[in-house]
This record gives structure tokens, sequence and C-alpha cells, in this order.
């Protein structure tokens, strides 16, 4: 082999220490290496020209950069070399800079350290291969999980840059939790009224496939190659027959059989509903589980009404496979219950607040609902359990969040917002109502969120008072507060008619179930982790899979919104080139030598090992040994440290390169 | 021994299986393993305190008949080491037939005549003489007598030694090492098709038997053992040159006991300590 | 030579992504350190193998460190795990036969963390060169040389 | 069945009566109870104001006395002692340092493995079937308000009995007597506990309301399983009548002496006389149905 060495000064940077030129005379002395000099600048022009020209000059085939960190120049000098004929790979980099000159002062100790750095790499630079990119198809279609702001936004970015996208969503009807909301902050316009108009775009959109009451069932393949298979859930309803009349509804008998969704428990619905009227899309499904026909065989009104003969009592659940390039993961939150007590751990729960037992201690969304015109009570103010109107209202914050011994550690971001928004939303309609918030402290951090909150205390004359509630109770029919002024330093007793809490959001529950699906990486609180958390903040651990909105964290419509378009853009950005080109770094595996232990496919973070059957030619399975999907390999090595055969090895890393590089890292011993 | 016949003939006659693993006296009437491919073969299966044999090492090193299973005579600690191979794919539970025997203590080495003190040394913290696991069972339990646990006063004299003293004690006893693999073609878990210690790109084990090679043998043998060594001390039994195997594997069942409450090969379906971890696994020497 | 103060050599396997850029941070915050240490460069810890360490300690290395992501870090999501459950086990067994664990160190330094990194690498080679230079080896590799005649 | 037994000092002094029902009503129930020998103070709610370690070595004597003895279960039907016992058991399980400390102390090793119970517990352990089997009267009309104040359920990481803001275990054994549990508001709230002495008013403040918040919601007798939240709730009584007047008596009850009334017991063997608050008339209220009957 016949390698180059190339010592940089970076002008005083290395040269001050390091005294390079005798650097680069030790060097000449390597076996292997023909050719080692020093030069003021290597990654500049005329120092890339150098290398460039000493590898046809003196025909090298394989170069030792000693310079900064190859974090800082290795795409640099790989590319160099490959201008000049030398296969990328072929080519390391000695850290002379930041692990040697910048951090040492006596100049023979960081020379001597310096030589021995670059024979490290010499050494190694022996046994590299070289590796040619892989590179995969890419499908140009996208698969959005949740229907959602999130979703909808995601779906329409996607679709409008010219790809298909298909729209996966469990509930009857796209919206999620926004189309729920009565106002938003901080301008206080209508919820539905800004986002049904996306909703229908999304339904009318010739390049979305929408899929409402369905789920994502399994995930195989890679970046650029998934195949998703989506539980269609039997709606009982045959949507390419129903035009959304809506008479089945109407004359359904068992009208308030089940408690709505939609309207958080505080109005009912019939077995044949559609959850909202705004829904898209506008096709009604029967819940079986109530449903007078599927309990008893009778009943069928439905179907008698319905001119288009679109009821169908049979049908069943449909597996129907996509083929996508990538996926785009806006499942959403859900808000922490405190209407019942959780399993196993009654820790949790805040029983002093009365899970379940008042009515009138309601959570953030069914105030939503009351507050909303569409809500059940068409948004006069009244309370759940005598509906009438609730003279005192008092606001909680942080129930379940930043608790770490009841709830959780998180800040869930928005209930700050929401609430001083309620209270307005509570002081607009009831004008000589009272409003008490609870708070630890104001989050409003936003365009217009501190100066809303403002509005709330200084127009709305909402009273604040900073401090814990430790306990709710009737008393009289009135709610008893019983909390804390710490600002004041006094206990403080409120008897409300209605009291609020602004519970935690939380992960959707089958969050991890879903994040297992796909191979992506979650927290202990169930939401999928973001790949980097400053500079990844769409992408998650597995290529091609992005997030967007709270099914990451607790996030805001605006924020969600744009974590939407972020992750729509990196799709497209997928989906700019034919095929992809990854890192060539990936495991190999020797499969003479594989005894089929599978140590390596336990260890694996990414499915990447395979089993794979080796036939004799008769058909015969002879042994089943590990094979690697480079598409899936992301080439951390854990697998080829783990082989006890080293039968597997993750080539760029190689057990003889590193092996070359302990051997060489003294001189003498 | 009628009982173990028996069966055996059985699945000969009823075709179930293609071979038995089992133990027969050669014509100086020692206990060695046998394998009997018929019925009239079967006659001569034996089962006593001299059938010290882990049988389970030629699962692997046998070829598996076409279209029938293998059986396998086995004790209560090799059944251990069937169950590891189930675990790390090297067998299908399906292809195996398990004859267990109740087991009332093996010799120490083959040639010894079995008594208390020549009883082996695993037989003193055996756990299940009776199999736990087995497709059927023959045998009756006695009572035992055991002799002491020798390696426990060993082991504990070495843990009281500074790390030079420790160095020393196992130069001492690498030194006899001659390097010829006997340790390994008795484990029934090293089923590698090509051990580490025979690939030369790299080397990183020195085949000479120097000392310094012979360190990094044993210590590489017993750390792909970690977390997976049952304990048969068939390495150390068939060691020529005596040196005190079990105690590396005996050390690191216990670290495998002590952080992660595990043992290996007690059941099928219980996820091997390699290959995955707890995020709340000890780190308290991790700065 | 015999007068010559005892310098340790180690030898530090640091991950990629977490430890190696942590000690990227310290040179860029131009944090001084001694100069014992190497570094050998993998992607992660979890491809750190036992016989790496060995042959460290084989070639001469009186004391050797291993350094990733912190828990919950890891760039591979769970190499350090991994990794982590193999080293209870390898640390135990090196110090069972004799070599024990004040040559051995295993730190989680953050790309963020490059003061912690100065802290472990001086940490590392003042107290190897404390405890003195690995006989154990060097003893046995004079052995094995060929008499220069 | 067989239990041992940690009475604690207050059970031999001011909750004479609980230690007498308690017996009375296991000897009705062929539950044997087996007194630690040498068993000394838990340190109660003063010795961990004072050392950590001392409030950790005095249960942990005990628990040790306990296993020496060959105990698998100790009863400490105090609410305190029971409070005190667990967490010095979770201490010395969790902190090396202060077990090490607390051997050295007491020159025992510890060893863990010693299950503690407390009151409910107990009867739960005996079984609630066992206990309406053994019902002779009828004190069905009886509306109970379980009280079970701070010591029983909190801090629940460490105890980890129920639920500790909506408890609902005593509930259970007080519906095996026959009686009926109200569904009220301060059953976990503090009674004031050690201010008793220093800070009577405090004391009388915080037990008033609770005291008004059982007869709010229409209950006859309070049942506790605490010594110091009875002395609270029956000693002062009379005087936060005193202090706030308009207010009506309420007997406050151990549950060992409520399962005792449902099983007929001789009153004076379950020590119903030696209340503050008279039990008479609950008594006779129990009598006249009987009669009528």
């Amino acid at each position: 082999m016949r390698i180059g060495v190339f010592i940089c000064h970076c002008g005083e940077n290395i040269g001050r220490t390091v005294d390079c030129p005798s650097v680069a005379k030790a060097c000449a002395n390597f076996s292997g290496v023909v050719h080692a000099e020093d030069y003021k600048y290597m990654c500049s022009d005329p120092g890339q020209n150098l290398i460039k020209q000493a590898i046809k000059e003196k025909n090298l085939d394989a170069v030792v950069v000693g310079s900064c960190s190859p974090h800082m120049h290795e795409k640099t000098f790989r590319k160099a070399c490959s201008d000049a004929g030398i296969n990328p790979y072929l080519v390391e980099m000695a850290n002379l800079r930041e692990h040697c000159s910048w951090i040492h002062d006596d100049v023979p100790l960081a020379t001597k350290k310096a030589i021995d750095l670059v024979r490290m790499l010499v050494e190694k630079v022996k046994f590299n291969e070289p590796l040619i990119p892989i590179r995969v198809p890419v499908t140009k279609r996208a698969l959005v999980i949740g229907g959602g702001i999130s979703g909808i936004q995601a779906s329409l970015d996607i679709a409008n840059a010219g790809y298909e996208v298909v729209l996966v969503e469990k509930e009857p009807s796209i919206g999620g939790h926004m189309s729920q909301l009565s106002e938003t902050f901080p301008t206080l316009d209508c919820s539905q009224c800004i986002l049904t108009p996306r909703m229908v775009e999304v339904y009318q959109h010739p390049r979305i496939k929408l899929m409402s009451y369905s789920e994502v069932e399994n995930v195989e393949g890679f970046i650029g190659n998934f195949s998703v298979t989506i539980r269609k859930k039997a709606r009982s309803v045959k949507d390419e027959l129903c035009t959304g009349c809506g008479l089945c509804v109407q004359k359904c008998p068992i009208k308030k059989v089940a408690l709505s969704d939609f309207d958080e428990g505080l109005a009912t619905r019939p077995a044949m509903y559609v959850p909202f009227p705004q829904a898209v899309p506008n096709i009604p499904v029967i819940d079986r589980s109530v449903c007078t026909y599927f309990k008893t065989g009778k009943c069928q009104l439905c179907k008698k009404v319905c001119g288009r003969e679109a009821i169908d009592f049979e049908q069943q659940d449909q597996f129907i496979k996509e083929d996508v390039g990538a996926i785009i993961v806006a499942t959403g939150y859900k808000l922490y219950t405190i209407d019942k007590k959780p399993d196993d751990n009654p820790i949790k729960g805040y029983g002093e607040y009365g899970y379940g037992k008042y009515k009138n201690v309601i959570n953030g969304l069914q105030f939503e609902r009351i507050a909303s015109a569409s809500g059940p009570s068409s948004g006069e103010m009244i309370r759940p359990s005598d509906k009438t109107v609730p003279k005192k209202i008092v606001f909680i914050q942080c129930v379940g969040s930043r608790d770490e011994s009841k709830g959780f550690s998180y800040c869930s971001k928005i209930c700050c917002m929401y609430t001083a928004k309620h209270a307005m939303l509570y002081k607009h309609k009831v004008h000589d109502g009272e409003a008490y918030v609870f708070y630890m402290d104001i989050r409003a951090g936003g365009k217009n969120y501190d100066e809303f909150v403002r509005r709330a205390i200084e127009e709305d004359g909402v009273k604040y008072i900073r401090g814990r509630v430790s306990k709710i109770f009737e008393e009289n029919g009135k709610l008893i507060v019983k909390g804390e002024d710490t600002i004041a330093g006094v206990r403080v007793e409120i008897d409300a008619d209605m009291v609020v809490l602004a519970t935690a959001m939380t992960a959707q529950s089958d969050s991890s179930k879903l994040a297992q699906t796909l191979s992506v990486s979650y927290d202990k609180y169930g939401f999928i982790n973001e790949a980097h958390p400053k500079l990844k903040p769409v992408e998650t651990s597995t290529g091609g899979i992005f997030i967007a909105g709270a099914c990451n964290a607790p996030r805001d419509i605006p924020d969600s919104v744009s974590m939407a378009s972020a992750a729509a853009a990196k799709a497209l950005v997928l989906f700019g080139s034919d095929v992809l080109e990854r890192e060539p770094v990936v495991a190999k595996v020797n499969e003479a030598t594989c005894a089929g232990c599978f140590y390596c496919q336990k260890v694996c973070a990414y499915n990447a090992v395979e089993q794979k059957e080796i036939k004799d030619r008769q058909g015969n399975v002879i042994k089943v040994v590990a094979y690697v999907n480079s598409g899936l390999c992301q080439g951390c090595g854990t697998c080829n440290a783990t082989c006890p055969s080293k039968s597997i090895e993750l080539l760029g890393f190689k057990d003889d390169q590193i092996y070359a590089q302990i051997n060489s890292f003294a001189e003498v011993f | 021994m009628k009982q173990l016949i028996d069966i055996s003939k059985e699945l000969f006659e009823s075709k179930k299986v293609g071979y038995i693993i089992g133990y027969a006296e050669d014509k100086f009437k020692r206990v060695k393993p046998f394998v009997a491919h018929s019925s009239s073969d079967a006659e001569r299966f034996v089962f006593s305190n001299y059938s010290v044999n882990n049988l389970a090492v030629y699962l692997t090193r046998l070829l598996k008949p076409k279209e029938s299973k293998i059986g396998i005579v086995a004790k209560g600690c090799d059944i251990k080491s069937i169950i590891a191979l189930i675990q790390e794919n090297q067998i299908k539970r399906e292809d195996v037939i398990i004859i267990g025997v109740n087991c009332n203590g093996v010799v120490n080495q083959i040639d010894e005549q079995f008594s208390k003190e020549n009883t082996a040394i695993k037989c003193k913290y055996c756990q299940v003489r009776t199999p736990a696991h087995y497709d059927y069972l023959v045998g009756e339990i006695k009572d035992v007598d055991l002799p002491e646990d020798k390696n426990f006063a060993i082991m504990q004299k070495l843990e009281s030694m500074n790390a030079e003293e420790r160095w020393n004690f196992w130069e001492a006893e690498f030194e006899k090492c001659v390097k010829c693999y006997a340790c390994r073609q008795v484990c029934p878990l090293c089923y590698c098709e090509q051990c580490i210690v025979d690939k030369s790109m790299p080397r990183w084990i020195d085949s000479s038997a120097t000392v310094k090679g012979n360190f990094a043998w044993n210590m590489i043998r017993a750390f792909h053992l970690s977390g997976r060594c049952i304990g048969c001390n068939e390495c150390e039994r068939a060691c020529p040159a005596d040196i005190p195997l079990s105690l590396l594997n005996r050390k690191m069942g216990m670290v495998a006991m002590n952080e992660f409450n595990y043992r290996h090969g007690t059941d099928i379906n219980q996820p091997t300590l390699i290959g995955n971890y707890n995020v709340n696994d000890k780190e308290d020497f991790i700065m | 030579m015999e007068t010559e103060k005892f310098e340790p050599k180690i030898v530090a396997f640091v991950c990629n992504w977490c430890t190696y850029t942590g000690a990227d941070l310290a040179g860029t915050s131009r944090l001084k350190q001694q100069t014992n240490a190497r570094l050998i460069r993998v992607p992660c810890t979890g491809r750190i193998d036992p016989v790496f360490i060995i042959k460290a300690f084989e070639k001469g290395a009186d004391g050797v460190l291993v350094s990733g992501c912190h828990p919950n870090d890891c760039h591979y999501n769970t190499g350090n795990f991994h990794a982590r459950r193999r080293w209870i086990f390898f640390r135990q067994l090196l110090d069972f036969v004799g070599i024990d664990s004040s040559r051995l160190y295993f730190s989680w330094v953050s790309a963020s963390e490059g003061k912690k990194w100065v802290d472990v690498v001086d940490g590392v080679i003042n107290s190897v060169r404390e405890k003195g230079p690995f006989n154990g080896y060097k003893k046995l590799n004079k052995e094995i040389e060929i008499p220069v005649k | 069945m067989n239990f041992g037994y940690y009475p604690g000092c207050s059970l031999s002094g001011t909750a004479k009566e609980f230690n007498l029902s308690l017996k009375e009503v296991l000897k009705n129930l062929d539950t044997d109870l087996q007194e630690i020998n040498d068993w000394c103070c838990c340190g109660a709610s003063s010795a961990h104001s004072a050392s950590h370690l001392l409030a950790i070595a005095l249960p942990a004597r005990n628990l040790m006395l306990a296993k020496e003895q060959g105990m698998t279960e100790v009863v400490a039907p105090c609410a305190a002692c029971f409070n005190r016992l667990k967490v010095s058991q979770h201490e010395l399980k969790t902190d090396e340092h202060i077990r090490i400390k607390t051997e050295e102390l007491l020159e025992t090793k510890y060893s863990d493995g010693l299950e503690v119970l407390n009151l409910i517990s107990l009867f739960q352990k005996i079984g609630l079937d066992k206990i309406k089997s053994h019902n002779k009267i009828d004190i069905s009309h009886l509306n109970v308000a379980c009280y079970y104040g701070c010591l029983l359920l909190r801090p629940y990481d460490i105890l980890k009995f129920d639920d500790p803001e909506k408890p609902t275990l005593m509930e259970e054994v007080v519906k095996a007597t026959g009686a009926k549990p109200v569904d009220w508001n301060f059953k976990v709230e503090c009674c004031g506990a050690a201010h008793s002495i220093a800070h009577t008013e405090i004391v009388e403040n915080l037990s008033m309301k609770i005291l008004d918040d059982a007869v709010h919601h229409k209950a006859d007798v309070i049942v506790v399983a605490c010594p110091m939240c009875h002395s609270n709730l029956d000693m002062r009584q009379k005087n936060i009548i005193k202090h706030n007047p308009g207010r009506m008596e309420i007997p406050i009850l151990y549950l060992s002496q409520l399962i005792g009334l449902s099983m007929g017991l001789n009153h004076k063997k379950l020590g119903l006389d030696l209340h503050f608050i008279d039990t008479a008339p609950l008594i006779a209220s129990l009598i006249e149905k009987e009669v009528a009957v």
C-alpha cells in the first residue's frame, strides 16, 4: 500500500505546539508511507491541491491527514482525495488540533503524541477497504398518521408540493382536538372556523387518500421504502355509497345511548353517529357495542331508511397495504384523566380533588365544550350538575404537570395560555361572575402571549392566586377550594360553583406501541423522541420517519403547525431525489463462520439484522445465519462487539482496523 | 435402567428419533458417551454415578437426522445446557426428545472410584437433581452424601488477595495451559463455527501457548460464557493441565446472580442476559 | 532508564458522538491536559469489544479508559446500555484475574462536557501514575522476546 | 392465626381501651397475638425531630427482636408505631449507610422480610368474611365516618397501604360489621396531632372541622385506628363544644370497638366506658334495636 501523510499547521494553531515538520519527517519513515509533507493550511485550496498532486505523482492509494477533528474537515479531505481518484473511505484523519496542540503546552511531548496519533491512523488505513455509498430508491409517497391539525397541515403541504399522501386517522373524523376547541388564544378566533376549511381541503385534495376510522397495524422496510399495513376498521357503512345525508343518524332509535367523546362526556350520542356536524368525512359509524341490531339481531332501522343501501352490518375490518417513502407521525396527545383512580398507583390521580366524585369539577377540554357555540349548551356558560350559571369559578393550573409525585415532571406548556383564555371567555359571558386562577408560574412565552394573560388580569379582572390547591370538597352545593396564596402568605378558601382543572397533556395511551411498530424511540412518558433536541427536532431515530405536533411533547397550535410544515419539508427533501445515498458504514456478516446464535439480532436497535436460511442444492436448509439489511443498519457496531466469533463486522471500523490502532499506540512497549 | 432402555426402544420403534445420545460401558467397563442408532444399540444404555459427560455438546456437533428427532439422555445440569442451546437458536425444542434422569451425583473424573470425596464439585451446589424440563423422566432420587465445596475456599482466598497476588496465581495456572482447547471442545455452549482464537485477521489472541496468550484465551473464553455458562464444569474436567477453569466461570456466574439475579438455562423463554439490557443496570463504576 | 520518571500509557476508547466530540470541545476551549492518553475513535461504546481492552494491556497500556454517551443519550439509542452490561461482567473478570479496577476506567462524557473530559483524563492519568506501571504483561512480554545477541 | 404484636406505649396508657378491645375481638376471631418480648418505644413523633439515627434505630430494635423471636408478621395497632416501623424498614433497606450505623449501634445484623400490619390490614388479613360470620348484633342503622388521619396513609411511597387521598380499606371492614360507612370529606385531614399539648387551640380548630364534616354527613359515630387521632377527637371534643357552642357530641370509637359491638361483646371488656364522650347513648340505641327485634 502506498500511503501519503499530510500534516497541517493550521496556521499557528497546530504549529505552535506541535513541531509539524518533524512529525512529517517521522511519518515518512513509517512502513507503507511513501510520501509525507507538512503545509500551513491543508484545508485551503492550495493545501488540497497539494494532496491531489501527491496522489497523482506518487500514485498514492491511501491518505492520512494530520490536522483538525474529523468532525471538522473529514468531508473536505475525503472529497479532495475522491476527486484525485482515491476511494473516500481510504482517507483517515489524525486529530492534531483539538486532541493535541490545543490541549498541550509542552512542544516535545505534544510532538511525540502527534506522531503516535498519525502512526495509529496510518496503521488503521492499511486495513481500510474502499466502500461505496449505499444507494436505495425512494418511493415518493408519504404516510401521515393522525388527522389533527398537525397531520392536516403536513398532508396538505406534501400534497400541494405534488406528492401523494395517505392520511390515517383512528377516529371517524379528522380534526383532532382542535375541532373541539371553542376559541383559540391569543386572538380568540373561533377554532372550527379556521379549521374546517382545512379539513374540507384535505377531503377534496386529489393527492390525499384519507383513511378515517383506520389505524396503522404494521410497518416494514426502511427510509424511502416503507410498506405499511393499515387496518380499516369496520364502520358498518359503505363509505363509497354514503352521501352523508344523516337520515340514518336521525332515525337511530337509541338516541342517548353513549357519552359523546367529542363533547368530552358532557352530552350523549346515538348508536349510529357522526362525531360532530362538520365531520370529515361526513360518514356515520355504528357503535357496535351499543347498537340494538348487534345486541339482539333486530332493528335495522338505519338500513331501511338508507336510500343508497350503504349500511353493511356484515362489514369486517380490512387490511390495506400502502407503499410509502416517508412517514410523518402526528398522533397528538390526550389529557391526563383525573376522573378515575389510575390503576395500581393510588398516589397518582389527585384523590384530594375528588376524582369522578364531583360533577362540577371538570377539565380544560370539557370547559372548551361548554364554552363552544357547537357544544352541548350551545355556548351557554352553565355547569354540568344543575345547568345553572356558575357565579364563581376556580381554575387550577398544573394538575399533573410539573408534579413528579402525582403526575409528570414536565410542563404541559399550553395550560397557562388556555386557562387565561378560559377565564376570559367566562368573564365575557358571565359579567358578574368571579374567576380565580391558582397558578405556579405564568409561562406565557410566545408572540402576544404575555399580553394576552395581562389582558385577562387587567382588563377582564381575573384574579390570579399564586399557589397550589390542597383540597376540594363539596359543602352545601358549593365546591370548597382550599389552597394557599404564597404571595400574601395566607391560606385561602373559595366556595366555587365550578372548578376547571388544567390537567396535563400526556402521550396517547397507545403511543409506545405505535413507536415500537415504527421502531422509533420514545421517552418514559410515551412521547416520541426527536433525533436531536436542537438540530433534528422533527426527525426520529429512524430515517424517513418524522414527527409533528404534540406526539413529541406538549405543544400549542402554532407550534404544531410549524412543526408539521417542517416535517413535510423533510419528507419533501427525501422526495427530491430518486435514490438515496447512505454512508456505507454498515455491518456485514461472514456467512461461512456465523453460527446463528443471533445475539447480534438481540442487540440491534434498528431491527437491521434478519435471519437468512442457507440451503444446499436440493433446497434443504443447512443453517440459518444473520443477514444485515444495510438500508436499516445505522452503523453502531454493537453487533460486532457482541458476536463471539466476530462473524459480523462493521465496515469502516472492522476488527483488523481497530486492532491495527491498538497495536501501534506505543512505539515500543 | 430398564426404564431408560424401554423408553429408548419405544422411541426407535415408533421412529420418533434417528438416534439417541446416551451413556454405555466400553469394554473396560468405563461409562462413556454412546450414540445409539437402533433398538439393539439401546440395550447397551446405562446411567450411573459414572455418567459424567455433558452430552448436550453433541447436539451441535452431530447432524440432525432427516425427518426425525434427536433423543438425548440428560441429567438435570445437562438439561440446562440444552435449554441454553434452545435459547440461543442452536437447536429447536421440537427437534429433541429429552430423556431426563434423576441424578444422584457423578464422579469427579471418569477413572476415579465414586465416593463422597470423589463426587464432582458441581453436585454440591446443584439444584436440579430432578431435571426441571424433560419429555421423559427415569431413575430414582437417593440421598447423597456430598463432599465439601473445595472451590468455595479457593474463591474466598482469591477474593481476599490483592490484584498482584491474583495475577500471580493465574500466571502460575495459565503457565500450564498448552492451548489444546479441550475446554472449548467439551463445552456445549462453545458452538461457534470458527472460534475467535482461530481467527487470524486480526489475531486477538496469541495462538502460541505463551502465558500472555493463555491469559487472553482464558479470559475471553470466560467472558464469552459470562451470563451463559450453566456450570457443568466439563471444561475443568477435560483440562489435561488441571487448570481450575470453573473458578472463572463461577465468578462470572456470581456476577450474573448478584447483579441481575439471573441464571442461564433455566427457562427457554427467559430473555438472555447478554443481548438485553435494563435502563437501570448498575453503573456505580462509571464516572 | 531505571531512574526515569514513570509516565503511564493510557489508551482511551471513545464513542464518536459524545466523548470524542466532548474531547473536541475541550480542545476548542483550550482546556489543558496531560499528554499520556491516546484516543481510539469508534462509532459507539457498543462497538467496544473487551478484546480491545485486553489487547491494549498486552501492548503495554498501564491504564485503559472507556467512554461514551450518557444513558438515554446514545446516538444509536441503546448501544451504551448493551456496552454497560458487558462492562459489568468484564471489569469483574479482569479484576478476578489480577488486572484490578484501578487500571480500567469507564465514564459517560457528553459532547458538551469538555471540562468533565479533562477531569476524567487527568484523573485517570494521575491515579495510574500513582499506581505505577502495569508489570504483569510487561514481564510476560519480556519472556516472549527473542533475546538479541 | 398467629401474629406478632407490638402494642407500643399508647396502648398501655391513654389508649388502654384500644388494647382491650383489640385483644377481646381477636380472641373471638381465633387469632392470637404474641407480644414482642422486651419491646421498647418506637420513638413516636418526637425521636425523628431529635435524631434521624435514633428514629431509625428504635423501631429497628423492635423489628430485630421480632425476627429473633421467630415472627414473620407484626401487628402495630397504633398508627404512629406502624408508621415509624415502616419508615425504619424502608430506610434500612434503601440507605446502606444508616443500616450499618444502626447495626453497629444495636450490635445485631439487620435482615429484611418482616411484614408490619396496621389495624386495618390486620382485619383485612383475618378476612372480612370471617368478621361477617361473627356478627351477632345488627348495627346496620349506624352511620359510620371512617377517619384515617395521616400516619396510616402517608407517605404512600413508604407505607404502600391505601390510596393516600381517597382510602377505602377501613370502609370495607366497617361494611363487614354491618354498619354503614358514610362518604365524607375529611377522612384524611389532619387532626392536629402532637399540637394537642402545646397548641391546643390548633387541635381544637382542626378537629372541630373534622367533627363538623362527619356530623354534616349524618355520621352517628366516627371510627378511628389511631390513638393520637382518638385522643384529639375524643378528649378535646368537650372543649371544642364549649368554645364553639351549638354542636352535638359524637362518639369516637376504635375500629376494634366497633367490631366488638357487632359481635355483641361486653361493653366494659371493649373499654367503651373509658371514653370522654359518653358512648352510653350509642350502646343504648343498639340495645333498643335489639329489644325491638
